[in-house]
């Protein structure tokens, strides 16, 4: 894929590390507003697709290369199964950190609260699994997909 | 004649998808909310969530949203093996 | 904190740890991921015979996911549960059985069927993830659940099916036409769960069983439901994608597979026993399975005799088969009503029917094997080329004598008993469709002896001069299967009466169902 | 009637998603036909949700008071557009593949397996 123009790659050089923060924003939010892991991921995708666009392959951008997204989601995998695992003391899914005053320990005020950060139990950490799992998902399929429409289009006119 | 047998099964499907619509209950009024009702009050005191849907999709059905999971890494995995011998 | 509760979920987070570990470890030493997807398979075929132990003695088993005890089914006070859980029942653990010995054997073949290709981590990670995906289908008493196990079994396959895509043609259309199938029968399966959950608020296989009213809607969803479950488990007149599937896959795959589309029949025996049971009229809807299983049958083989590639032959042959199973269980089903007749012979021809499942699942991939050990060593799946292999590749021939008589239904091999048991009960029935089956099955034996001759006999061909025996793992893989084969032909009725019997009654009696998760209601 | 728009919307939608599978040649135009499918049914789970003037089940600054709407179609919703994303991109990469080797996406021209 050929690149953009320069005002294209000036104003995705100053954008994308804002979209990113907001993703990062609404997976770490999850338990409170709107979103959660699978939506931030999307998001954080999203500024990948950015690049992708703009800068015409995406590992311009040096440290956006196609393994460290596959060691970032197996990574991210293996801590949400591990997760799951470690309720197993009770039953696979235990949410054992909620009401335990540890880590997103404490008790959500019941009813209408402002919301704080330190509640939910194993949620949050999930929520920051999935949404690791999810934007280095996205980002191996953008990248595999442009580079494999480059490679089947290159059969077609040589 | 492979248009025909087509035509007949989309008509048929058509029916199926109309009759459904028409006697669902109507949009607005769930006539049975008991699961949902006991999320609802329950869900900020048993998982500490404030957003009752993520309770759900974490806590109440964490097995779907690992099953979710998996299904993401199979396709990527699917993408990965199928494009395996792009060299860009 | 002893594990010994925890089985039902072990034997599916296995599979699925390894599954995430494989692409990891492939990074650290190469030659690793075959034998981590092994290790991890056998755990869970060792896990899942305990389970069938357990559930045989005491009974159909709970697992609830994330509740204070794994059997706490109906939080305090309520009457429906909130949950996921895993509701196994002999049925249930029937089919985890065959899941679990087709999938550890297909690794073991794999080992060294996949020397040649390139990217075998993926391979491997891609096998964990399809049997993970058959395991929830099967194990999970949520239709949520099953849902998103259909979406994974679904995914995992394609993506095996066009594993060779990448230079040759076939398998990447075989894929899309796969592909296809499974979006659509996914994407019905769900809109059949969006009425169920409109109407009655639950998504718990038990708590809808005991709830519905097969009012108008129902019917709809039961419309959507057969159709959609029987293209997935290949009967006729959906049956478009089994051969280019089956043939395109590598062999173990294409094993792996067939137990894949019966674990979609499980699924529509588990619609239509457990959630609707006495509710539908029972003997049309018997009727339609009836005549989905004939047609499968018949076409299967009339199309299956006129093939030149050895794999879609035996595709053919596998659509067909599963018309027995249709015919035996429908059979059962259509006379669920009255219940003197169930006695005497629906019984048993549901007995036959599911006996078939198990069957079909050994002799079947046990023949794909051997075809996957031809191809490995002579590059062709194609009879006219191949010719006078018996010389060089002895156990391979034995291997296939086995599994060709046991497809036809010859004495000493299971396949016969399974048969028999649906040949004597729909006889009762309706005499003309167990003579349909017959001929079914004597025209299954003239193709596979046509196969027989022009792939083993015949004088020494030049070209297959330097071809050897297979490597140790594929026949050790294909040693066990056919020890099956003749384990369960001579004694058939050991297996009947404490294995497929209590799976049958599971099926029929709809209270033992729903009195687990429901509480005895 | 009126009450029941969203249903002939989704109606509409899987109507259309089954007629560009069933009689459309070209495999791009299939996958734009399984999405259509996809988010028929999802906007079905999702109206089976609603209530009539209530809010979304979040606590945090919520207008106290209201009623809230039904949270597990929600939940469902966002697991079926993952697999819906998955399968969609599984589609298109497989139909790249075949138009590498065939060279052409008119289902006609590529089936040679046939029968």
């Amino acid at each position: 894929m050929k690149e953009m123009s320069r005002i294209v790659k000036t104003v995705t050089n100053f954008v994308y590390g804002f979209i990113i923060v907001f993703g990062f924003y609404i997976i770490a939010h999850g338990h409170l507003t709107p979103g959660g892991g699978f939506q931030g991921g999307a998001v954080v995708g999203s500024a990948f697709a950015l690049l992708l666009v703009s800068y015409g392959s995406l590992n311009s951008k040096k440290f956006l290369e196609k393994d460290i997204f596959s060691l970032f989601e197996g990574f991210g995998l293996i801590l949400f199964i591990v997760l799951g695992f470690s309720g197993l003391g009770i039953t696979f899914f235990y949410n054992f950190l909620a009401n335990s005053g540890g880590w997103f320990g404490n008790a959500a005020v019941i009813g209408v609260n402002p919301g704080d950060m330190n509640t939910g139990g194993v949620i949050p950490l999930m929520n920051i699994a999935v949404g690791l799992e999810v934007l280095s998902a996205f980002g191996v399929i953008i990248i595999t997909m442009a580079r494999g429409a480059e490679f089947t289009k290159k059969k077609e006119n040589s | 004649m492979k248009k025909i047998i087509f035509g007949i099964a989309f008509i048929i499907f058509f029916s199926f998808l109309i009759v459904s619509a028409i006697n669902m209950r109507t949009f607005g009024e769930p006539t049975i909310s008991q699961m949902d009702d006991y999320f609802i009050k329950n869900a900020q005191s048993e998982t500490g969530a404030n957003n009752v849907v993520t309770s759900i999709v974490f806590d109440y059905r964490g097995f779907d949203t690992l099953g979710e999971a998996t299904v993401l890494f199979t396709a990527v995995v699917g993408l990965v093996a199928l494009f395996r011998g792009v060299k860009k | 904190m002893n594990l010994a509760n925890h089985i039902p979920i072990l034997i599916i987070a296995i599979p699925l740890l390894a599954a995430f570990l494989v692409p990891l470890i492939t990074r650290i030493n190469k030659k690793s991921s075959g034998i981590l997807t092994t290790l991890a398979l056998s755990v869970s075929l060792l896990l899942t015979i305990l389970l069938a132990v357990k559930i045989l003695t005491v009974g159909p088993q709970v697992y609830v996911f994330g509740a204070t005890s794994p059997s706490l089914v109906l939080p305090s006070g309520l009457k429906f549960p909130i949950r996921i859980m895993l509701e196994i029942d002999a049925m249930s653990i029937f089919m985890g059985l065959i899941t679990a010995i087709v999938s550890f054997l297909g690794a073991v073949y794999s080992l060294s069927f996949t020397e040649k290709y390139d990217g075998v981590d993926k391979y491997y990670s891609l096998l964990l993830l399809l049997t993970v995906g058959m395991f929830g289908m099967e194990l999970t008493g949520d239709i949520f659940n099953f849902f998103v196990f259909l979406e994974i079994a679904s995914i995992a396959s394609v993506a095996l099916i066009s594993f060779r895509g990448i230079d040759f043609g076939e398998p990447a259309e075989a894929g899309f036409k796969y592909m296809i199938v499974s979006s659509i029968s996914a994407l019905m399966v769900l809109f059949a769960i969006g009425i169920f959950y409109g109407q009655y608020d639950l998504l718990n296989f038990a708590a809808l069983a005991s709830v519905i009213k097969y009012s108008q809607l129902d019917k709809i969803a039961l419309g959507l439901l057969i159709p959609v479950l029987a293209m997935k488990a290949g009967t006729v007149p959906m049956h478009m994608w089994t051969p280019d599937a089956y043939s395109e896959a590598p062999a173990p795959i294409t094993m792996i597979l067939v137990a894949a589309s019966q674990a979609s029949l499980y699924a529509l025996f588990r619609v239509v026993f457990s959630l609707y049971n006495i509710s539908l009229n029972a003997l049309t809807v018997g009727w339609i399975i009836i005549i989905f299983g004939l047609l499968s049958m018949f076409i299967g083989v009339t199309m299956a005799i006129i093939q030149k590639d050895i794999k879609r032959l035996m595709a053919y042959h596998a659509i067909s088969q599963t018309g027995y199973m249709l015919l035996g269980v429908g059979v059962g089903l259509a006379v669920l009503a009255n219940p003197e007749a169930l006695k005497n012979y629906g019984i048993t021809a549901m007995e036959g029917g599911i006996f078939h499942i198990m069957n079909h699942a050994m002799y079947k991939g046990l023949l794909f094997l051997t075809a996957g050990a031809l191809f490995f060593r002579t590059g062709t799946r194609d009879l006219n080329k191949m010719g006078g292999l018996a010389h060089y590749m002895k156990y391979t021939t034995i291997f296939f004598i086995i599994g060709a008589a046991a497809i036809a239904g010859l004495p000493p091999f299971n396949g016969f008993a399974s048969k028999l048991l649906i040949y004597e009960s729909v006889y009762k029935f309706n005499p003309l469709l167990s003579i349909i089956a017959m001929v079914v099955s004597i025209l299954t034996l003239a193709s596979f002896v046509k196969v027989f001759h022009s792939a083993f006999l015949g004088p020494k061909l030049p070209q297959f001069k330097e071809v050897k025996e297979t490597p140790r793992s594929m026949i050790f893989a294909m040693a066990v299967l056919s020890c099956i084969i003749i384990l369960f032909g001579l004694f058939p009725d050991l297996i009947v009466k404490n294995l497929v019997h209590p799976a049958v009654m599971s099926l029929i009696e709809q209270l033992q169902y729903t009195g687990t998760v429901m509480g005895g209601m | 009637m009126i009450g029941n728009l969203p249903y002939v919307a989704v109606v509409m939608f899987v109507g259309l998603g089954i007629y560009t599978l069933m009689f459309k040649r070209n495999l791009i135009k299939i996958a734009i036909g399984i999405c259509l499918i996809e988010n028929g049914v999802n906007l079905f789970l999702i109206t089976l949700g609603y209530r009539k003037g209530a809010i979304a089940p979040i606590y945090t600054q919520a207008p106290s008071g209201q009623a809230m709407v039904l949270p597990t179609p929600q939940a469902l919703t966002l697991t079926s557009i993952v697999i819906g994303i998955a399968t969609t991109a599984l589609i298109l990469s497989v139909a790249m593949m075949i138009y590498k080797h065939y060279g052409t996406l008119d289902t006609e021209k590529v089936r040679r397996l046939r029968g």
